[in-house]
């Protein structure tokens, strides 16, 4: 009972030191460094400690203290309260997604059965769309309560946006779901040992309709019309300061990474290397003994699962910074006229072809 | 144990529920409805209804308010439908009903207070998982799967009329 | 099976401490040097002509009711995929026959230009 | 020489599908990326640098501007330690800004000594566009468009520089003094 | 454990904070979301008593009963909609049409 409860507090500080205190801070300074190098410019190298720079590094130090020192101020006409929560009801849904987001297997460490995963829910995707679904109320109430032209607009979009594609994210799993016939994220990155029944094999098209309504529910350009600079100033957040404003791309860049994992978990074998099984690892490691052999193994999963995260994440920021943005109309096409008949007829088509085998 | 979740989940529902009915902007009360269905997602997760719960929050939680959402942004009420006032005529009516309640409350309580419904019953650990329900709906109840196609078909066409019609 | 919730039950505290905690520090530690002109809403340096809260193309409702349906029907499918390979032949007819009514629906509203935005 | 996009190609359907043009973008701007990234890479195995970065670190670094860049105007100041300038006031009608103010003052008019000279020149380079104007104006070459742009002050009242603000000696504006000559000698007007 | 009686008691306390609610109420978008609460609400003792008894047919039902709310909710408000492009107004008092 405590022992399973510390373990999980110690995944609960794990997982959140590594998306708040080191993907969301360090994705600041990503976005504008690979920004800068893909454009041939420099970026973000001022900030300095003793005249040492570490590339732009410090940037994310100085951010973090401007933001918390920054007036926070609430505009006339704005509804206070509302105005406060929108940032919290934004953040806490991207955070609490990683509840069910597998980063390794399971592993017996010294007679302890340990499941990385912080709760291993039996509807694990359900969950991942159901509280995703909860975020839209940030921005439509940080939008609401503004008492601004640009924001509501903003939000109105942004909520139009979100909701468009969270149909088509939904369709365009199921196509996974039923090749693996399970929901439970753990079970899913189990089934995928082998290389050759990796997700992005057996559902290509899933993939890259999955990739880009996930990338357009991130409200990230190609998709970004919801925060548009340069028409609607900031969208939603326009009336936002300091740390509230922070909060909001606190969440966008949480959420880069939640996408990540659950591209990598439902198409990229989540913590599987390639041709390499588990099986194979641990004999590998024979010679440390068996439970440091899979600790050696679990580390190796844990960083493998987050390469590959790395990775989609930065796909994500070269489709960011390769693609203009589409108008809005252009959006709501692609997501209701293309990308929703296409999901359905993957899903019928993958019906038949499972069928056929079976 | 379970009284301990149970109790604060359901205190917090009821007083979110008041929150609906006594809050002066349509908005406050949206939001508060959406605290009220989180908490009964809770309390659906207490009864083993996993599926379920996640539905509560999905749809319930996560489309129909946003729905409700749209609509208050839509129609930007004047100040005067935006606070709160009681219909005059109901009083009696509500009272009735109030009475009526209280009664049967009390019944149900009289009812399920005996023995036989004070302990769950031993159920199987997959017991309102996805499968577990899905098997239920996709062979037991074939016929009320697909009866909701037809509502949800009538309820496009439905809509698509109504808010069409205004903008041609 | 409750036991598992108890990780998300302690992340969902956690982030919520976080996320207030961040709220509240940021009030307290910024500057407060309120004056009429900063506290107007934003509109690139005017001062707003009309409110904000105005009525809103009815499109936006349409696409939200879309929503609603397409969503209910997305969570039939979910079940339906996890126990697909259980129920066979039988399971695809039935979903067909599903998924062509309210492909009918989606005829109709795409005819009648429902999700069209000129 | 504008570019026509024919917009009636007829494209295949995977053309269409938009997936290979959104690769190929990708795969440019990754190479960039990369370029930009590991480009010092070869630099240390005695190659050349292959970095395509073109920023200039501004206050350390800076750009050697064309001799057409108009910057600020100034004044030449002749080798005899007086200003070109004859305060004729061509350049303050010129000046489509009104940022130039003259303030002529009379010689004894003996030989070798200029009849007019200015007693006080302002300009107002918080109104000053930068035209050229009062450079193309002036028949003397008193008045030049330097390559300096950096004029930022905290104060609107410094912006207004005085005649030894403005005055620069003339072997500074050699340069200019040759383009100037070249460009609106070939004019005649 | 908790004892059945429980959740009756909590659901038909929400049912009765939804009628109140609904009576109480003059702005139809609210009313709306108080016959949501009642909906709700019959969840509850739908879903206790599944659990129970040990059946999944309360589920079902009340998956069945999210769809209808999903439809209602849906032509409900494009009617309040409808209405408001009318009349301006949300208040169920002053939308008795019959009487024009």
């Amino acid at each position: 009972m405590w022992i399973d409860l510390a373990i999980t507090m110690v995944k609960i500080i794990f997982i959140l030191a590594i998306t708040v205190g080191f993907f969301a801070p360090v994705l600041t300074w990503v976005e504008r460094k690979q920004s800068a190098l893909m454009q041939d410019r420099v970026g973000a190298n001022r900030a300095d400690i003793l005249g040492f720079t570490a590339l732009g590094l410090f940037h994310i130090i100085s951010d973090a203290v401007k933001m918390f020192t920054k007036e926070d101020f609430i505009p006339q006409g704005a509804n206070r309260a509302l105005h406060t929560l929108a940032p919290i009801i934004a953040l806490v849904p991207a955070l609490l997604t990683f509840a069910v987001i597998p980063f390794g297997g399971q592993y017996t460490l010294w007679g302890q059965e340990v499941n990385l995963v912080i709760s291993d829910l039996d509807v694990g995707l359900l969950f991942v769309f159901a509280i995703a679904s909860l975020a839209t109320y940030g921005y439509v109430v940080a939008g609401w309560s503004s008492n601004n032209n640009w924001s509501l607009l903003g939000s109105m979009r942004t909520a139009s946006q979100m909701i468009s594609y969270e149909v088509t994210m939904g369709l365009t799993i199921i196509g996974v779901l039923m090749v693996y016939g399970s929901m439970q994220l753990t079970q899913i990155g189990a089934a995928q040992e082998s290389f050759f029944r990796w997700g992005i094999f057996l559902q290509p098209l899933g993939f890259i309709m999955f990739f880009a309504s996930a990338i357009a529910e991130n409200k990230r350009v190609p998709f970004d019309a919801p925060e548009a600079e340069s028409e609607l100033v900031a969208g939603y957040f326009t009336e936002y300061s300091g740390i509230k404003f922070g909060m909001f791309f606190m969440a966008e860049f949480i959420e880069m990474v939640t996408i990540g994992a659950i591209i990598t978990i439902l198409f990229f074998g989540a913590w599987h290397i390639p041709f390499l099984s588990t099986a194979t690892l641990l004999s590998m490691f024979d010679f440390l003994g068996d439970s440091f052999a899979n600790l050696a193994v679990m580390l190796i999963h844990v960083g493998v699962f987050f390469g590959k995260v790395t990775f989609l994440i930065f796909m994500q920021m070269v489709v960011r910074w390769t693609l203009p943005r589409f108008r809005y109309d252009q959006i709501m096409k692609l997501g209701w006229k293309i990308l929703l008949p296409l999901s359905l007829a993957n899903v019928l088509i993958t019906g038949i072809v499972i069928l056929a085998l079976n | 144990m379970e009284l301990l979740i149970f109790y604060p989940l359901a205190l917090v529902s009821v007083g979110l529920a008041m929150g609906v009915v006594f809050n002066k902007s349509p908005i406050g009360s949206a939001v508060c409805l959406i605290g009220m269905m989180l908490g009964l997602a809770g309390v659906f997760v207490l009864l083993q209804a996993h599926f379920l719960a996640i539905l509560q929050i999905l749809i319930y939680a996560g489309a129909i308010m946003v729905l409700f959402m749209f609509v208050i942004m839509l129609l930007n009420l004047k100040d005067d439908d935006k606070v709160w006032k009681v219909r005059e005529r109901n009083v009696w009516l509500s009272s009735l009903a109030g009475a009526l309640m209280v009664g049967v409350l009390y019944k149900i309580v009289n009812i399920t207070a005996g023995a036989e419904f004070n302990a769950p019953a031993k159920v199987p650990d997959e017991f309102g998982t996805v499968e577990m329900v899905g098997t239920a709906l996709f062979t037991d109840f074939v016929l009320p799967f697909e009866v909701p196609s037809i509502l949800l078909l009538a309820a496009m066409v439905g809509a698509v009329v109504l808010a069409k019609s205004n903008v041609d | 099976m409750l036991a598992s919730y108890t990780g998300a039950a302690i992340l969902l505290l956690i982030s919520t401490v976080i996320a207030v905690g961040m709220v509240v520090a940021g009030s307290l530690l910024g500057p407060k040097r309120e004056f009429p002109d900063k506290m107007e809403p934003f509109e690139c340096g005017e001062s707003p002509i009309v409110s904000p809260y105005q009525r809103f193309s009815v499109k936006f409702y349409l696409v939200a009711v879309l929503f609603i349906l397409f969503d209910v029907e997305v969570v039939f499918l979910f079940p339906w995929a996890i126990i697909y390979k259980k129920l066979g032949l039988f399971g695809l007819i039935e979903m067909t026959v599903f998924l062509v009514i309210l492909g009918v629906g989606l005829m109709y509203v795409w005819i009648r230009g429902g999700l069209d935005w000129e | 020489m504008a570019y026509y996009v024919n917009r009636n190609v007829k494209m295949t359907w995977w053309e269409r599908s938009y997936i290979p043009a959104i690769l190929t973008g990708m795969l440019i701007t990754s190479r960039h990326f990369f370029k930009n990234m590991f480009g010092f890479v070869p630099f240390f195995l005695g190659k050349k640098k292959e970095r395509e970065i073109f920023t200039v670190y501004y206050p350390e670094e800076t750009v050697q501007f064309p001799i057409a860049y108009r910057g600020r105007p100034v004044l030449a100041l002749n080798e005899n330690n007086q200003p070109n300038c004859v305060a004729c006031g061509l350049c303050e009608i010129a000046c489509p800004a009104y940022c130039i103010d003259i303030v002529p003052g009379e010689n004894s008019g003996k030989q070798n000594e200029m009849e007019r000279y200015p007693i006080e020149f302002t300009i107002d380079y918080a109104v000053c566009i930068f035209c050229g104007f009062c450079e193309e104006a002036c028949p003397e070459e008193a008045i030049y468009m330097s390559d300096q742009y950096d004029i930022t002050m905290l104060d609107r009242k410094k912006m207004k520089y005085n005649m030894e603000q403005l005055l620069v000696p003339v072997s500074e504006l050699k340069d200019r003094m040759e383009f100037c000559r070249n460009m609106y000698g070939k004019w005649n007007y | 454990m908790v004892p059945l009686s429980h959740y009756l008691i909590f659901s038909a306390t929400l049912f009765s904070i939804g009628v109140l609610g609904v009576l109480i109420r003059r702005n139809a978008i609210v009313v709306f979301m108080c016959v949501e609460i009642m909906l709700n609400a019959v969840n509850v003792s739908l879903i206790a008593f599944d659990r129970y008894l040990n059946q999944h047919d309360g589920q079902i039902f009340s998956f069945m009963v999210i769809c209808v709310a999903a439809a209602e909710v849906s032509i409900g408000l494009a009617i309040v909609i409808a209405l408001f492009r009318n009349k301006p107004t949300v208040n169920l008092d002053e939308l008795n049409l019959m009487k024009w």
